[in-house]
């Protein structure tokens, strides 16, 4: 079963309306891999799909889950509410996550993460570092108030902080300074539209390995219903990808971003494929 | 059986249970050449529904047919391939080319997909159109065909009729209903596609009434389908004269759901006091009603 | 405002809130005669949805004209009267007789009520009719006539039009959707009626569509309704391109959502950065539709 | 204001599926009279009506009302689900209830119910009471495991207690050997149709006043929408009354019940209108 009643066992807001729930997955469920996601099933009736979620962090003893989340909107919402003790439907599809292949013991692997993209690099940076991978992260928030992370991610990583407005960490974005010169063997990203491109352009030709999480609206999650295709260079051709399946993660250099407005995304967290415009 | 479109080839459902458990796996459409479809987003969520603007995404018949089907065969279950066009040249070829393929139960005629610009939606809302497309489509198909009407019509029963007299085996009652969703904070619609199609238990009470309406003035079965969810939702559709159903959007919220169902059925029949599914079939319908229908299927 | 056929005549919500907080009063349906209306059960909730099969009861335009009325217009505000018939005649007898009342200020012709046997829906399903209708309506009434359209159409942009042709001051979109509920455990349709009108958020994104579909291709005014339950909702269907909007079943849950989402709106549109309501009308539209709308009202 | 977020401060499971809440009402909510009911706005945001449900009891002092409800469908569930705590929507229309002037004091009044039609005569027997009529009362079970109220009437009214089985007080029906001859100076009557259609048959021409409360399926449950008519008699005129507004208590002698089939409400708890068939 790859679906199954999780149960609540943790819960903590931090800052304005961001939540990290943890949840304790039944026996059955598969060990989640870093850059997959769930697809909870939500408290509502009206409410007809799931949400995916990136799985945060994964405490492989306690077979705990964390999920850290900003409520946007009516799931999220009753899904911070609910307290803990709860029963949640969590669907762990079978997606690809981040390949950790990718960078080898010894080497170095930068994660850059923006707003709600730093939830699954928790999980990503503990993972390397398990590995005897080197991991530098740059980590950006709109302000202090809405940093997490922080803590975990030095645990196991050398972490540089932004915010928009200097209130913690640096003043600026996670791309300030960074460029083809930047010493890493494999990158990975993940963050709102307009960071993915300026990233993508930033090492455009640069033959290192730099691999993004996407987002995408979903209605199944499990690959069948192809609502959550991006489009991807294979060779010459186009290709319609599922991020759900196929993804989340992508390697950067292979989507293709001609159809992104370049004001990106207005209402920040929005993944790539929101961006609209694409075909 | 799963709806058309919600359950791509059986492939991924088949990694979380056995479908053998399924009556038949209706594929997504299938046209001539590979489509790309609709930009995203693709979906969006409504009160007790949500809207869909796939628009037609497949390899093609030709990959179909090479390809995908001998793979889905395998999972043991009729395959069912709803089809689609923008010309009625171009069902008649998809047709044509599933002929030549064993792994096809039955097709599926879907003329109702409202998501794509040319035709697709056209053939199901003219009763001498579809009339003439399911003829056509009937004279090059070696197997069942099954038409799938829409319900963004005035007059679902005509063209029920229409299908049957062009020589329909079955039909299945309904595909979405045209809808709009539109994203506030930016002032557009949500979908690229501007509208999608309806589905979900929102269109429930409005698939049971076209189930209803045709019900009495075909001979040939019916598939309901539309917000199924619970077995008391399959029961209203054998009610209202279904002799199958299809589960579509509820395999989202609970990708276990046609096996759950499929459980749960015998229980609450037996709850029901009822002995047989049969026996429920068309019985919301008053008796002279139930009469007539015995007398028009006996006359096929 | 309030939906017709939800709001009674004002009566029963003016003992809850001041009732000039309304832009305007739609009365339910007037008919020639006074109507017993159909049998119980009227209604039956679905997902996120309702049916409704009332069947047009009320006390008949006589009474209506003498005593309703004038017992209304206490409340202090514009009464808009929503008429039915069964007949060309029937409607034009009643436009007739209200002619003669000071206290009506609009017309809202329901051409669309689905819950009567005789007329009522076919005057909404067929463009020729309508025109036709619209137009009689029109020469015997003293003040605007807004035709309130009926979604069980194949062409929603068809029947605008032969409204507006028939010289429609406005259009209100939409009335019901029809829609079936079976009591399980019975075996038979829920519904005194069989059938009913589905409403409430369920069919919101039907409505939200066909403003949408509509607003490029007529000049006058439309009014959106199905499903309102926010003020989200209602900027939705001004974005689509309504000028106003009407509220029906989100009154039963909610008895006082109609001054609650007047109080609500301009604190949303601070939020949003909207400085005037207008400025979103028609908003969602591409600019070039939103050019050839402008110029289309120019020209009216 | 009608409506107002009142607070459950009780909850009681009684037998087999029914509920009773203890609801705190606001300061603003009307005062409500035996016979009237709530509707409530119940949790769950694909249900679009309210439930209406009747007032079983109500503490003056306390400004505590109490319902009695079987759990039959969605509604009902999500009520009996609620903590102690919870709010709840409670609307209180302006119906009519028991019209408390028909019995004097010193004189006799009847009251006669079966299953949950017994919920609201509690509140009624105990205003009776209060105004120093002698109430007998009459109530009906399927089972013991079923019945409530009991101790609560015996403190105002004398009280006979029937079940289908036996199995506590008699066996039998509410009705079984009432008749024209019983004593009393007004009766009120609340159960299902078929208890309501023997009570009419057996007292017809009876001149006493007795009064019946209905249930009907409700949209607005304010007198707007009309869902929920019955046919009653105004002299030789038949109109449609509404149960929500008119009622739910009428006349009996009044009901319209011709078109009503013989064999009654096979779902229970359903009322009169509920037997479909009328006009
Ligand atoms: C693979 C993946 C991983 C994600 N991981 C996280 C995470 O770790 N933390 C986090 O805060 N958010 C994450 N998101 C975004 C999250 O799914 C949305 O914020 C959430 O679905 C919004 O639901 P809602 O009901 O609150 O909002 P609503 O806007 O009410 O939702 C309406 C519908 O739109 C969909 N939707 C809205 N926004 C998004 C979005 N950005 N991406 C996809 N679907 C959307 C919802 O799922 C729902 O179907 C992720 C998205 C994807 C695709
Ligand atoms: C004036 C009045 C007083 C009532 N008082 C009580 C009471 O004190 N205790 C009690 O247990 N029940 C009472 N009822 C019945 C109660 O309202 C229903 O059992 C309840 O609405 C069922 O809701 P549901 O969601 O659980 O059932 P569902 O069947 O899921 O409800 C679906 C819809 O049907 C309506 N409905 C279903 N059954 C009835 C019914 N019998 N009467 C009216 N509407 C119905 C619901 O309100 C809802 O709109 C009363 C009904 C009325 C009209
Ligand atoms: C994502 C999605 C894709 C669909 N694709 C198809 C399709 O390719 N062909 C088709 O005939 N119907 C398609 N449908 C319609 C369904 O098969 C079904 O008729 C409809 O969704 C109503 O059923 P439901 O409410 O159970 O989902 C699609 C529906 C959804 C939600
Ligand atoms: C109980 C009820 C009665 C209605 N009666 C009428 C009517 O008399 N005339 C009419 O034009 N529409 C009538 N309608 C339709 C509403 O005015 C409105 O068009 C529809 O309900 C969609 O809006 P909503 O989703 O906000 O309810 C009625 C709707 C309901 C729920
Ligand atoms: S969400 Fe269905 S294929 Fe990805
Ligand atoms: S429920 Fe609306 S009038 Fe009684």
């Amino acid at each position: 079963m790859r679906t199954g009643a999780a149960r609540i066992v943790g819960r903590r807001a931090i800052g304005r309306s961001i939540v990290e729930l943890a949840l304790a997955v039944p026996p059955a469920f598969p060990e989640p891999r870093p850059g997959q996601f769930v697809h909870v099933r939500v408290p509502g009736d009206a409410l007809v799909l799931r949400r995916p979620l990136s799985v945060a962090d994964w405490d492989e003893r306690e077979r705990v889950l964390r999920l850290i989340f900003r409520v946007v909107g009516e799931g999220t919402a009753r899904l911070a509410a609910l307290p803990v003790g709860a029963a949640v439907d969590a669907f762990l599809p079978p997606s690809t996550g981040f390949p950790l292949s990718a960078v080898r013991a010894g080497e170095t692997a930068l994660l850059v993460g923006g707003g709600l993209g730093v939830a699954p690099l928790i999980f990503l940076a503990r993972a390397l570092h398990a590995r005897g991978v080197r991991v530098k992260a740059r980590i950006g928030f709109a302000c202090a108030e809405d940093v997490f992370g922080l803590r975990r991610l030095r645990a196991v990583a050398d972490v540089e902080l932004y915010t928009d407005d200097g209130s913690a960490g640096a003043k600026g974005r996670v791309t300030d300074g960074l460029g083809p010169e930047a010493a890493f063997h494999a990158a990975f990203v993940c963050g709102p539209v307009p960071m993915l491109r300026a990233f993508q352009r930033m090492f455009r030709g640069d033959g290192r390995p730099i691999y993004a999480a996407l987002e995408a609206r979903m209605a199944c999650g499990a690959g069948a219903c192809r609502a959550c295709v991006v489009p991807v260079a294979e060779g010459s051709a186009l290709r319609h990808r599922r991020v759900c399946r196929d993804g989340p993660v992508f390697a950067l250099a292979s989507l293709h971003v001609a159809g992104v407005p370049e004001d990106g995304s207005p209402d920040g967290g929005r993944g790539w494929a929101d961006g609209g415009g694409f075909v | 059986m799963p709806a058309s479109g919600t359950f791509g080839y059986g492939e991924e459902f088949a990694e979380l249970y056995d479908l053998r458990w399924l009556g038949a796996l209706v594929t997504k459409a299938t046209t001539g050449g590979p489509r790309l479809g609709n930009g995203t987003p693709r979906v969006a969520e409504t009160p007790s529904g949500m809207l869909n603007a796939i628009g037609l995404e497949n390899p093609g018949v030709e990959a179909v047919v090479r390809e995908v089907l001998p793979a889905a065969r395998r999972h043991g279950v009729p395959i069912i391939v709803n089809v689609a066009g923008s010309t009625e040249e171009e069902y008649v070829a998809v047709v044509r080319a599933l002929a030549a393929s064993p792994d096809v139960a039955a097709i599926e005629l879907n003329v109702s997909c409202p998501n794509v610009k040319a035709g697709g939606m056209e053939f199901g809302t003219d009763a001498r159109t579809l009339f003439r497309l399911t003829e056509k489509v009937k004279a090059e198909s070696r197997v069942p065909v099954i038409v799938k009407l829409s319900p963004n019509v005035t007059d679902i029963v005509a063209l029920a009729r229409a299908a049957e007299a062009g020589g329909a085996d079955g039909l299945s009652l309904i595909n979405t209903v045209v809808g709009l969703s539109i994203d506030v904070g930016r002032r557009r619609p949500l979908l690229w596609n501007t509208t999608g199609g309806l589905s979900g238990p929102a269109i429930r009470p409005i698939a049971l009434r076209m189930v209803y309406a045709v019900y009495p003035h075909v001979a040939i079965p019916i598939i309901g389908v539309g917000g199924i969810e619970t077995v008391d939702d399959v029961l209203a559709f054998i009610l209202a004269g279904a002799e199958l159903v299809q589960v579509g959007t509820a395999n989202f919220r609970d990708p276990y759901v046609l096996p759950r169902l499929a459980a749960a059925l015998p229980e609450r029949l037996r709850a029901l006091g009822v002995r047989h599914i049969h026996d429920l079939l068309g019985a919301a319908h008053p008796p002279a009603v139930r009469g007539e229908k015995a007398e028009r299927r006996a006359a096929r």
